[in-house]
């Protein structure tokens, strides 16, 4: 039996989810036998020259990490689209649009002007921001287009398969290679590598009266390891999260982010977050909730965290 | 009158409205030919505590203009209190689409009885003439444009 | 398999039709997905209006049906009717308000007409992902709840009971009879209240069906149609109503005499007192408030006198659950408190009062047995009667109270009756609409009382001229003379209107029912269901609904009555299924739902780590649908799905 | 005599330490006759010091009742009628200013009674009152159309005030109603005889002086009043006094600083029968 050709790529994100594979250690090793790594310039000098050069639906399966923010994400995504039998978004970015996804509450314009010109550090006198262009002794030099609004994946080109988490987590990791080795696939559109119900369906933590008192953040209080963090105030994604990470922020006395991405039955993650934490407020009066809702600083850092691109309202107005 | 309807922006707003108070005021208004703009496309739900803010987020993002949420006045819900829950998701939600750039004109919680066919009216065209004033929201194609 | 949609557009004569181009509209709805066909009628809720949708179910397969008409409040129940009889589950049906929320509130008619389109579409769009339903039946426990005994709760109550079903009648007060026995004679007939009413009530103390519950209020009262509880407070009266034979021996030995409420304080009670001696029960109650025993700790008077041993001061309040299977809201009025107009100097000015207080001074046996007399001991000699005091007024209330025009000139005539005085009338509009009452108001016109058309501006104590000296002087504009008079009269009678009870919101709140704009309880519609509310299986009659004369308020309790009736013998009920389900497989049991509940039906299954939704206690509310992060909770005909598909429908216009 | 409106307010204001802050750039309320010509320009007027006070962040407070009328009409014009809303917000986008609805219109008698308080104002009493027989007058325009601040036909809260400051408020049913106004211009005789009626029935109930809480009644009653003797063949000469003059003098300020003594009818026999001072 020949080896299925896999190819893994970075785009928008910050390498975690390269280190995730990383992460399997030793079974690293058993997973690099079952495979042919045909891409992966995380690890090994590839040229994207190398990806244009192969056939189409040459790749078995490609694993794309990171969201679209720019032109080269693009260019990427496609070119391993047409290159590969099966793509898959890899890890809350390439699914969900992830943390460079809230770049989505600005735009490119503020994004330069914070990094290039406002910033104490910057030394820019010349004002100096990014062009696509530029003309030097040399010739014309060129990077890619940085884009407005960040995207998922699959709001670029065709997906067929998802992995959330930032990262996904190393033991989910060898599970779905093994899928895509051994066979065992759901239908298209499929999360793998998660479980279908919430992150509290696997927390450990005692639920007992859903009733929200206060809002705190983590740094405000000291957290009862054995309670759930909601009922301590702190706003902790997990009811609508997907399971399968194993509780490890939890474990570590951190609430849940998000990471893993909405529910199956849910279109928006921070919707849904939003109605269930609000709605078991403990406030009858308008002046009550008021300051409750007051004490929820950054709703759509909290509630899309990792979701932003991939929520119904994507950004902020454009 | 002839109107011109090329001249003026007909806001496109979404109304939830309870099946108890705010649905029945405003078949009272109509039962009453009161005569309000007919820019609010109501959605008759059994009360205003079924309102996912997830629907008002859709709306929005799906190319309404405005949203308006309408129920029974707080005391007077026929389920005691889903009012209150509304309430509650409101604010917060209120909170996140002022971070989304939302005009807060655009989506109101309001409270209409069964008899205030009026109020209802009054509320309607109130909020017509504000969403008006600020112009189309048209989130979807406009997503396309600046992405 | 893709669905077949019919699409039915009425014009309802030219209520739709006159600004919605109805054909337009069918033409629009034949374009859209899935629909098989479109058609417009000009009664889609006539017979040959819904045979068109029956025939079309059975020749052209449909699957699903949308007719766009008035709103689903009308005619929803007809067109359900129709589907099923076609063989189609009434809930594949969607119906589209094109007439109350569309051609009724423009006259523009493209806008209107593009307006229906939206619509239409939404409900095409929804109508897709609606499921077939089962409704479910419960059987009607035919006990009955009334509650307030006035005329109108009395004649429910008598209605209902001599057809053989058990009635509770609960009445605050320490006796039925409401205000028409603190009433003197009647209009138009001027036949004698209490003659008319005791009769009735002594009915109710005996009849072997009703159980009175009097000196108590409904705290509590949950289920749904068929199936209620009630629960009741009884106030301790410190005397045992199965011991006492109501002689009467403690009133009169009680040393203390405090203001009567029934006589409007114009007359003299004990601590321990009926309020008028023909009360049902005729059990008398200790006034907790002014008592000796209760105040001060010594007394006893009345124990010691009662030859029943009947005086128990150590009653407590208690709670009672009644299980019935609906209710009479028969909760009466209040009177408008005339010190709000200030002008007019009610608790100002000695010699104003209000026409209740007439009432009560014209009685025989009222405090002044019968004599109408001034609060110097001396009968006036002019007397004005001021009309709607309260009503008509956008300070105050808007509408019309209905009777004071009667029994201000059934006052009139009892002035002209028993004293020398000269009557003024003062009114706006005239109003003698029932049967003999125009008569009644002629008869008057012979009396030599004095009319004058103008709404009276105040009542004043501030002479101009020697003649209004120690008079009140009631100012107000003749419009029909055209000039402003001063007329200078003795005692001023304040026809007060009728208002809403001053518990009236509490009591809406108990029992889940809606008030109209003018604060009385909103009945389901005004002409062709005036004693139904919203709530099915609660109904109310008489002036809780709205100001009303006693034959009408005897017509609404006995209308009523006959609605419980048909209730009660239809023996069971259905329910709207429109209740919420956990889908199992997706519950994660993060137990956000289960406080959310104001029926309690959410409880959680530790064993299997998740929520769980017991059906009978739903009522579809949808709070814990919106609520649950998992998307795991649906609402029966209002899924996700299906709100989705309407706001994306009328987004995409 | 309006000065001596403005000064005692402003003594009392500082004995209470009430923050009075002239608003920047007022201007004319657009009261009674602007009203009656041109309505939305009188509106502007009025929204124009709303949209300063709103900037300024500041609630108004005045003393005159038309002021107060007229400010807060266009306050309820505005947060219920949207196309007003519209049509004025244009019009104060012309001078630069814009205005959100949040500013509150405040009569200072309402201020003094409600925020202030019975246990502030006798605190700060220095001089007796005691037995001064006043009429509480209010005018028309105080409640009316209203009645945010108190019953709208039969007020009381001057009442109550006088009662803090010691004097002895008589009975006094003509209380709100209409002094002549600006009849007094157009139609002397009925304005005349509505004045005579207020003071007959002042005089008929004991009272000594009236206590006025706006200029222009203020102005009719002390004005006219030989002219209403003049037509009615009485003799009054009854002293009118605003309610800020009456409280000046019990919180110690002397006559001259309160504008005591400018008046047309001396007021001085009356008060030396009752001022002491408290030692």
């Amino acid at each position: 039996m020949t080896k299925p050709k896999v190819a893994f790529n970075w785009a928008s994100s910050c390498g975690g989810c390269d280190i995730a594979i990383f992460e399997l250690g030793t079974k690293l090793v058993d997973v690099a036998n079952k495979i042919d790594i045909v891409f992966w310039p995380a690890v090994f000098d590839y040229k994207y020259s190398d990806l244009e050069a192969m056939p189409d639906k040459s790749i078995d399966v490609a694993f794309f990490n990171g969201a679209i923010q720019n032109s080269e994400n693009e260019h990427v995504a496609k070119l391993l689209r047409a290159k590969s039998k099966m793509l898959v978004a890899f890890g809350a970015c390439a699914y969900c649009g992830g943390i460079p996804a809230l770049a989505n509450t600005t735009n490119r314009d503020q994004i330069f002007a914070s990094s290039y010109l406002e910033t104490p550090t910057t030394d820019n006198v010349e004002k100096v921001l990014p062009q696509t262009k530029v003309q030097v002794e040399e010739g014309e030099l060129t990077i890619p287009e940085f884009y407005n609004t960040v995207k998922t994946l699959d709001q670029t080109v065709d997906v067929d398969y998802y992995v959330p988490g930032c990262p996904p987590v190393g033991e989910q990791v060898s599970k779905v290679i093994n899928q895509f080795v051994e066979g065992g696939l759901p239908p298209k559109g499929a999360v793998l590598g998660a479980s279908e119900k919430s992150l509290c369906h696997e927390c450990k933590r005692v639920k007992t009266d859903r009733k929200i008192t206060k809002i705190v953040r983590t740094y405000q209080t000291i957290q009862d390891p054995e309670k759930c963090l909601l009922e301590q105030g702190i706003i902790c994604m997990g009811p609508a999260t997907r399971g399968g990470c194993g509780s490890i922020c939890l474990d570590a006395n951190m609430p849940c982010r998000g990471c893993y991405g909405p529910l199956p039955n849910v279109i928006d993650q921070g919707g849904k977050m939003l109605s269930a934490l609000s709605s078991v407020f403990d406030a009858d009066t308008e002046e009550d909730i008021q300051k409750l809702a007051d004490s929820v600083v950054d709703p759509i850092g909290t509630f899309y965290r990792f979701s932003l691109a991939r929520s119904l309202m994507r950004r902020t107005k454009p | 009158m002839v109107i011109d309807l090329t001249e003026r922006f007909e806001p496109k707003i979404v109304g939830f409205l309870c099946k108890w108070c705010a649905y029945t005021g405003a078949d009272l208004a109509g039962t009453s030919r009161i005569k309000y703009p007919p820019n609010v496309n109501a959605i008759r739900v059994n009360c205003s505590g079924r309102v996912d803010p997830t629907l008002v987020l859709k709306a929005l993002s799906a190319g309404a203009d405005g949203v308006l949420i309408a129920g029974c006045h707080p005391g007077d819900c026929h389920y005691t209190n889903g009012n209150v829950k509304t309430i509650r998701r409101f604010k917060v939600l209120q909170k996140m689409l002022d971070q989304f750039g939302i005009e807060r004109e655009r989506v109101r919680l309001e409270w209409v009885s069964a008899s205030e066919g009026e109020r209802y009216a009054r509320i309607v065209e109130n909020m017509t003439e504000e969403i008006r004033a600020l112009g189309s929201l048209n989130w979807k194609a406009k997503l396309e444009v600046v992405a | 398999m893709a669905e077949k949609i019919g699409v039915y557009i009425c014009h309802c004569g030219t209520n739709i039709g006159k600004t919605v181009d109805c054909k337009a509209v069918a033409e629009y709805a034949r374009l859209l997905p899935n629909v098989v066909v479109a058609r417009d009628y000009q009664y889609m809720c006539s017979d040959p209006g819904q045979e068109m949708i029956k025939n079309d179910i059975r020749e052209l397969g449909l699957t699903r049906v949308v007719v766009a008409s008035c709103s689903p409040l009308m005619h929803e129940p007809t067109f359900r009717r129709a589907v099923e009889s076609a063989g189609l589950n009434p809930f594949l049906f969607q119906m589209a308000n094109i007439r109350e929320q569309c051609s009724w509130i423009t006259e523009n008619r493209e806008l209107a007409t593009a307006r229906a389109k939206v619509i239409v579409s939404a409900a095409v769009m929804r109508v897709n992902f609606n499921e077939p339903l089962q409704v479910q039946k419960v059987p009607v426990n035919p006990n009955v709840l009334i509650v307030g005994g006035g005329i109108t709760g009395i004649e429910a109550a008598l209605q209902i009971a001599d057809s053989g079903k058990k009635v509770y009648l609960v009445e605050k007060e320490p006796t039925i009879g409401g205000y028409m026995a603190r009433f003197d004679k009647t209009f138009p007939t001027l036949d004698c209240a209490a003659c008319i009413l005791t009769p009735k009530m002594v009915s109710v103390g005996q009849h072997p069906n009703i159980e009175l519950l009097s000196y108590s209020d409904v705290t509590d009262f949950s289920g749904y149609v068929g199936n209620f509880t009630a629960r009741i407070r009884r106030r301790p009266r410190y005397v045992d109503e199965d011991k006492c034979t109501g002689c009467g021996q403690c009133e009169q030995k009680c040393p203390l005499s405090v203001p009567s409420e029934f006589e409007c304080d114009l007359g003299k009670r004990k601590a321990i007192y009926r309020p008028f001696p023909q009360a049902v029960p005729s059990t008398p109650v200790i006034d907790r408030e002014h008592c000796l025993y209760f105040t001060k700790g010594v007394c006893k008077v009345c124990q010691k006198f009662c030859p029943r041993g009947a005086i128990d001061f150590e009653q407590e309040e208690k709670y009672v659950d009644v299980q019935v299977g609906s209710a009479i809201l028969a909760t009466g009025f209040d009177l408008f408190d005339a010190s709000r107009i200030k002008e007019y100097g009610y608790g100002r000015l000695p010699n104003v009062i209000t026409s209740l207080e007439f009432e009560r001074l014209t009685h025989a046996s009222g405090p002044t047995a019968g004599k109408i007399l001034l609060k110097n001991g001396k009968p006036p000699e002019s007397v004005a009667i001021v009309h709607c005091v309260g009503s008509r007024d956008l300070n105050y209330n808007e509408y019309c109270s209905r009777v004071c025009c009667m029994y201000s000139l059934k006052t009139a005539h009892l002035v002209h009756e028993k004293t020398e005085a000269k009557v003024y009338e003062f009114y706006i509009d005239m109003r003698a609409f029932g049967k003999g009452y125009e008569e009644f108001y002629k008869r008057l016109l012979h009396e030599d009382v004095t009319f004058i058309r103008g709404r009276v501006a105040e009542i004043a104590d501030v002479p101009q001229n020697p003649s209004e000296k120690g008079k009140l002087i009631v100012v107000a504009e003749d419009t029909l003379l055209g000039i402003v008079r001063r007329v200078p009269v003795d005692l001023a009678v304040l026809s007060v209107g009728l208002e809403p009870r001053r518990d009236v919101v509490q009591v809406a709140h108990t029992f889940r029912i809606s008030r109209s704009k003018d604060g009385f309880f909103l009945e389901k519609h005004p002409k062709l269901a005036p004693v139904s509310t919203a709530g099915d299986g609660i109904f109310i009659a008489g002036s809780c609904q709205g100001p009303k004369d006693i034959p009408d308020s005897v017509a609404q309790g006995a209308a009523a009555a006959a609605n419980v009736l048909s209730l009660v013998d239809r023996k069971e009920v259905e329910l709207e299924p429109t209740i919420a389900l956990i889908q199992e497989e997706s519950c994660s049991g993060c137990k956000i739902c289960i406080g959310l509940c104001p029926y309690n039906a959410i409880s959680f299954d530790e064993t299997g780590n998740r929520a769980v939704i017991a059906a009978a206690l739903c009522k579809g509310c949808g709070v814990c649908v919106a609520a649950c992060p998992s998307g795991a909770i649906e609402q029966q005909n209002f899924t996700g799905p299906q709100l989705l598909a309407e706001v994306e429908a009328i987004c995409a216009q | 005599m309006n000065r001596a409106y403005d000064k005692s307010a402003r003594l009392v204001c500082g004995a209470l330490d009430i923050d009075l802050a002239e608003l920047n750039d007022w201007n004319c309320c657009g009261a009674s006759a602007y009203m009656a010509i041109h309505e939305l320009r009188a509106h502007l007027l009025s929204a124009r010091n709303l949209a300063i006070a709103e900037k300024e962040k500041k609630d108004l407070v005045v003393v005159c009742p038309a002021c107060l009328t007229t400010l807060t009409k266009t306050n309820h014009y505005l947060a219920e009628d949207s196309r007003f809303k519209r049509t004025i917000g244009a019009g104060l986008k012309a001078a630069n200013l814009q205005y959100w609805g949040s500013v509150k219109v405040r009569h200072l008698l309402d201020v003094i009674v409600k925020d202030i308080g019975e246990s502030e104002v006798k605190a700060r009493i220095k001089r007796k009152l005691t037995g001064l027989k006043v009429a509480p007058y209010y005018g028309c325009q105080l409640t009316r159309p209203f009645g945010e601040i108190d019953d709208k036909e039969f007020p009381t809260i001057l009442d109550t005030l006088l009662k803090w400051i010691g004097t002895e408020p008589v009975n006094f049913p003509l209380k709100a109603k209409c002094c002549g106004g600006l009849l007094m211009m157009t139609n002397e005789d009925v304005a005349l005889g509505l004045n005579r009626n207020l003071l007959d029935c002042a005089q008929q109930n004991g009272a000594e002086c009236i206590a006025t809480i706006c200029p222009l009644c203020h102005m009719n009653i002390e004005t006219y009043q030989g002219d209403v003797n003049k037509m009615f063949g009485t003799n009054f000469r009854i002293p009118a006094l605003y309610f800020t003059q009456l409280m000046g003098l019990a919180f110690g300020f002397s006559r001259k600083e309160l504008g005591i003594n400018e008046e047309l009818i001396q007021s001085q026999g009356v008060l030396e029968k009752h001022l002491e001072v408290i030692r």
